[in-house]
């Protein structure tokens, strides 16, 4: 087999292609959002689509997010794709309502009869040095909502791979695009995605025998990252990269930690009843014989997200990671 | 008679600086008529259609036999709750016969009766309301939205829907009802502006009853009136006395006609009055007076109809006795089939929330069909 | 000592008196919501306080729960206490940006200079047989956003007690109360209602010494008729009111974790990123070497509220509860 | 000119019967005059006072002088993000200088313009845009509620705060800024109908300035002004020409003066226009064109005012002077003072989330204790 050489694209890249080649095969797709026309969106991710589409499939909506997503889910009533970005984290919270009480809803009220096919697109967390209401991480409010699915890409061929599975699935999905990997880059041909890969399933990242750390979107870099420093220490940590929240691939996870015995949880949100909250008491629950030690979390601290001038002591780093490693009771 | 339009979304006249800028006077909204539109009991009478006039009676007392037969259910522990619309028929029937088969009809969760009227079987109508599965139907089936119980929730999606359907070139107007107090939700303003800028084919039908549970309107709004809120989005808004159902119907028609054409939304507030309590549940007179229901007693909007009727020798004896039997079938038929004990399978608690069962809910499941098996064991 | 017999209170009553004095005491708390007034609110908890204070102590909104928790934030920073009732938990969802974006925020953001010391009061739960949107258990929303102190009282006494810390507090507390437990009764003096307990501190309801039930709120009598069946099975359970979920009283849960060496937790919300999993993550950490068992969860289903019809095998009960305390592993 | 008072919270008329119902013609609505009211350039401009005029002119210069610097200030890195205000400093100068002092103002995010006009040091006006902590001030100490990012959401504290002031029996009226794109959330709509079932001292002051971020005005609304958004909440609603400071003054001071009476809130519309890119990080030239943005310049805020006060001769060629001079020191401080790097302490992280430190947080204190220390000795 030979390998063709292509230009590394970026994640932003990867999502627009994602939302262009949903909008191309099916006329059902609609986007829209603040800014998502003319301008392209505050990121760029929908740049060009109204060009490309028309003002009517990628759409300036006015301010104002529940609105958006009730309209969306009208559209969806009557058989379209609604594709909604929300601005930013924090600006997804005036739409709570609708998610919560209808989106998530609609298909098990109707028993099946009216499943809302919108994915919604959120920009989370941070490290971009973005002021208040701009870096919030909210998946727990996401994660505690069932009917919603959760999904987020932390790699660019991802990024193209579940957002076409996101704009292709039956339910709702809540796409969280973790922001500071925007323009992360990666060798990616835009001419030849690779194939779509459903929603639910985590992969290994790397492999290892000493521990495993459990992460997603903007924490997988670091956690790699980690991995290679730990190496120094003697530890060969295993990631696994959850990609889904909601379903979680717990197959993935648990046959990891019962290889390793030894598990730490990284993600940016609060630690306080995070997602990382349900994996560490799933895995104690199922892997309770093969646990060396206590499954520990690295998380942010449990406070409101801090001026960017001191975000670097909140979020996860290579550090904190090790140290936390370094706890997994190793003198056992 | 008319209502003036109002400039559409195109109206960018805006952003031109102000030593360029001309308000297009011209075009200038007009305020509502601040009296509520009536055409019972007025020279407008004259023309009504007796047949159509014949068919909104006949619902009428159907309506308010179905009111009275839903609220004997809750107190025979067949209907958990009854949200009555007793005093308000004539806004439910005129919204469920303005429609064309294909439109939308986006109910609140007082609405069912309107359902009813459009055709949907009444036990299905009422599995929310009896503590079975929410909504009983398909709605695609019979183009009826959900109940929406989170007030003015609905609003929005009447709007993305009907915008969906002109997109795709079909011919959909999506009507939506929403009570005097929804109207003070944020939903409320942004399903209406986004109407409004999208100019599309909904009609915002809102019906003053005079509370929201206890809160009566002068705490909910300081608004002439209600209608008047459809010049800050720039559409034509109306006042219509509600029980007067050929008057709601005539405002209603031209408004759905007008959306049909491509001239955008319309609100309406149609002037009405909750007779019965909230819900059976709830001891309205802990905030109002006999005197004010029993004055709006004698506005009674199927009597209304009636007298009209029968003055103009559109209606007689017969009619009204046939009118009668007819709505006596139906409850005696509703209470019966609401008599019969609702089977559930409590499995199905698992089967909807997606299309596929994630392995977290096929692991609650089995915990429940394990259990299950073991109490009938037992 | 004597006792004087006094009169079975309810928990509503308790909660109207908490109010009715704290009123009394303190001209700055106000009362807000829709039907508080003249209704005295849909469950009678507010009843009679616009007759005795006035309908500007005790107010009658427009039906808007943003605007009403937007309002109170205004109201809060002019040195008001206003009391804020949503009436249903899914009708404080309009509210949620507010909430997370604001109360939350405020004090953190103006380093200490103006806190809200705003009460929301928020019945929740299931098992009256309410229709959609009136049985939500809402709290993993509540407990995952920092700033806010998240309260649920399960006793008459507590609800006198909690609400009246909550009022005095001058943080956000968002005060969750049992709907189910509205109309429970217990021997309680109005006229000496006991002293007011603070914010943070969890209860032994129950000593035993074969494991632990932690639970809150509604599911409080459930876990006692649960500890009071496993007799019969041989187990001595003990259970652990938590009485508030932020902050967490780890110290009272982790000593009798520590004694009992089993856990299961108790709760009516969804499991899956419940508060429930919070509390699970952080008892292994803490109590790793103490485990006789993984600590288990009986919660409500993964899936929307559903049905009243159904709502009864949804619910935790007291044979689920055994059926998981049955799986601690006893053979170990 | 006056503003026709509107029915205010306690007409309760529409829960009285139809039959028996008459509206309150007599205190019908007026629409907002659509033409933007205007003193600079017109007979009107007579009547200025000359000592006020040439604070408003000093204060127009500095604060174009402040938006210049405090944008240099992001190409330096001193500040993380800066949305800019030129061409809009008539109404961030009219805001600040209407109230007095025991008045609140309720800032959106684009207005510290607004609040360093009102007294509030620039520094700590800008603590949020730096990256360092947000309300770098005391709020109660300035009246000025922290800047507010999430559109609209500071409007209904507004009406809390001016309500419970009155319910105190305080003389505080509360002005709360926002944008054109701000009044469609649903936190707009209940704030207006809130502040006027209250009645509550309160004005909301709409800069319209044509765009948020890139979606014109066209695409927020089909009213054909936002002043007619008043019309639904019952309230009086006044369209200005933004960039006439003389005029948005006096429409400001007459509605600040109805609230302080006791006569509820006011709507108020400035037309104007955001000169530059919404942020410096946004890239205007993507959704509008140069002729647009010069026909504004030619309708300059600071140059309106300076051409009627030199032609009056209320201002000469030494009081501009003064006036630059002045806007210079100003910048030249503010520029030495942002070029210190702010000292944060990492610590004050777990300081004020709770009036008292959780468990957990001073676990999490302890830690990033740790790690500094281990971060200092290596
Ligand atoms: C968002 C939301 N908040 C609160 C409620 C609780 N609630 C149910 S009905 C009602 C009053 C509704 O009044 P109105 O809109 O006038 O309709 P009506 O009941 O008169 O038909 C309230 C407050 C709700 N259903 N949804
Ligand atoms: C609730 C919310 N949604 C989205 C945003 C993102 N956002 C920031 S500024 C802006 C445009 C605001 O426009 P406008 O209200 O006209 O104010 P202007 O920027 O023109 O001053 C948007 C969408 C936000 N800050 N808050
Ligand atoms: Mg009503
Ligand atoms: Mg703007």
């Amino acid at each position: 087999m030979t390998t063709v050489a292509v230009k590394p694209a970026t994640m932003a890249q990867a999502l627009q292609r994602a939302m262009r080649d949903a909008m191309a095969e099916d006329p059902t797709v609609h986007v829209m959002g603040e800014d998502v026309g003319t301008l392209g969106g505050v990121f760029r991710i929908t740049d060009g689509l109204a060009k490309e589409f028309g003002e009517e499939r990628c759409t300036d909506t006015p301010l104002a997010e529940a609105g958006i997503l009730g309209a969306a889910v009208g559209m969806a009533m009557y058989g379209l794709r609604p594709v909604v970005e929300m601005q930013f984290d924090a600006f997804a919270y005036p739409a709570f309502e609708q998610l919560i009480s209808h989106v998530a809803k609609m298909r098990n009220r109707t028993r099946g009869a009216m499943p809302l096919p919108i994915t919604i697109r959120v920009p989370y967390g941070g490290g971009i040095g973005g002021v208040e209401h701009h870096s919030d991480s909210s998946e727990a409010y996401y994660v505690a909502t069932p009917g919603l699915h959760v999904v987020t890409p932390a790699t660019v061929e991802d990024a193209y791979g579940l957002l076409r599975a996101s704009i292709a699935s039956d339910d709702p999905v809540v796409f969280l695009e973790p922001k500071r990997l925007y323009w992360s880059k990666a060798q990616w041909d835009p001419a030849e995605p690779a194939a779509v890969p459903g929603i639910g399933k985590a992969l290994v990242r790397r492999t290892g025998a000493s521990a495993t750390l459990i992460t997603y979107g903007p924490s997988l870099p670091v956690c790699l990252e980690a991995a290679e420093a730990a190496r120094e220490e003697g530890w060969d940590l295993e990631v696994v990269d959850l990609r889904s929240l909601v379903p979680l691939d717990e197959d993935t996870v648990m046959a990891s930690v019962r290889r390793t015995g030894r598990a730490v949880v990284v993600h940016e949100a609060n630690g306080f009843a995070g997602p990382g909250a349900e994996l560490v008491a799933r895995i104690q629950e199922k892997c309770f014989h093969h646990l060396e030690a206590p499954v520990l979390r690295v998380t942010g601290f449990d406070i409101p997200y801090p001026p960017p001038m001191l975000e670097k002591h909140h979020l996860p780093g290579v550090d904190r990671i090790l140290d936390t490693v370094a706890r997994l009771q190793w003198e056992n | 008679m008319t209502v003036q339009e109002l400039p559409g979304a195109g109206a960018s006249h805006r952003s031109t600086p102000p030593p360029a800028w001309r308000p297009r006077t011209d075009a200038a909204p007009l305020l509502p008529d601040p009296e509520p539109y009536r055409v019972l009991g007025t020279p407008a009478a004259e023309k009504l259609d007796p047949e159509l006039m014949r068919r909104c009676y006949a619902e009428l007392v159907r309506g308010r036999r179905y009111n009275a037969q839903a609220t004997a259910l809750t107190r025979q522990g067949r209907l958990a709750v009854y949200p009555s619309t007793v005093g308000q028929e004539a806004c439910e029937i005129a919204a469920a016969l303005v429609l064309e088969e294909q439109d939308w009809l986006f109910p609140s969760y007082r609405d069912t009766l309107a359902a009813v009227a459009r055709g949907l079987d009444p036990v299905q109508a009422l599995t929310l309301l009896r503590g079975d599965w929410h909504t009983g139907y398909d709605p695609r089936e019979y183009r009826i939205a959900p109940l929406s119980t989170p007030l003015a929730t609905q609003l929005p999606h009447a709007v993305g829907l009907a915008h969906a359907a002109r997109l795709r070139g079909d011919d959909v107007v999506a009507l939506a009802l929403v009570g005097d107090g929804g109207t003070s939700e944020g939903d409320f303003h942004e399903a209406l502006n986004f109407a409004a800028v999208w100019q599309a084919p909904v009609v915002f039908l809102v019906q003053n009853n005079g509370f929201a549970i206890s809160v009566p309107l002068a705490k909910q709004t300081a608004a002439p009136t209600l209608a008047h809120k459809a010049v800050g989005y720039g559409m034509p808004g109306r006042l219509v006395d509600g029980n007067d159902i050929a008057a709601v119907r005539e405002v209603l028609s031209e408004a759905v006609r007008r959306a049909r054409a491509g001239g955008g939304p319309t609100l309406i507030e149609a002037v009405t009055y909750r007779i019965e309590a909230h819900t059976n549940a709830d001891d309205a007179t802990r905030y109002r007076g006999d005197a004010e229901v029993e004055a709006w007693k004698a506005h009674d909007p199927v009597e209304l109809l009636e007298r009209e009727l029968t003055a103009r020798g559109m209606l007689d004896a017969d009619g009204i006795q046939e009118a009668k039997d007819a709505a006596e079938a139906m409850a005696a038929t509703l209470r019966e089939r609401m008599n019969a004990e609702p089977v559930l399978d409590p499995m199905d608690l698992f089967e909807n929330v997606y299309a596929e069962q994630t392995g977290r809910l096929r692991e609650q499941a089995e915990m429940l069909r394990a259990e299950l098996d073991a109490e009938e064991q037992s």
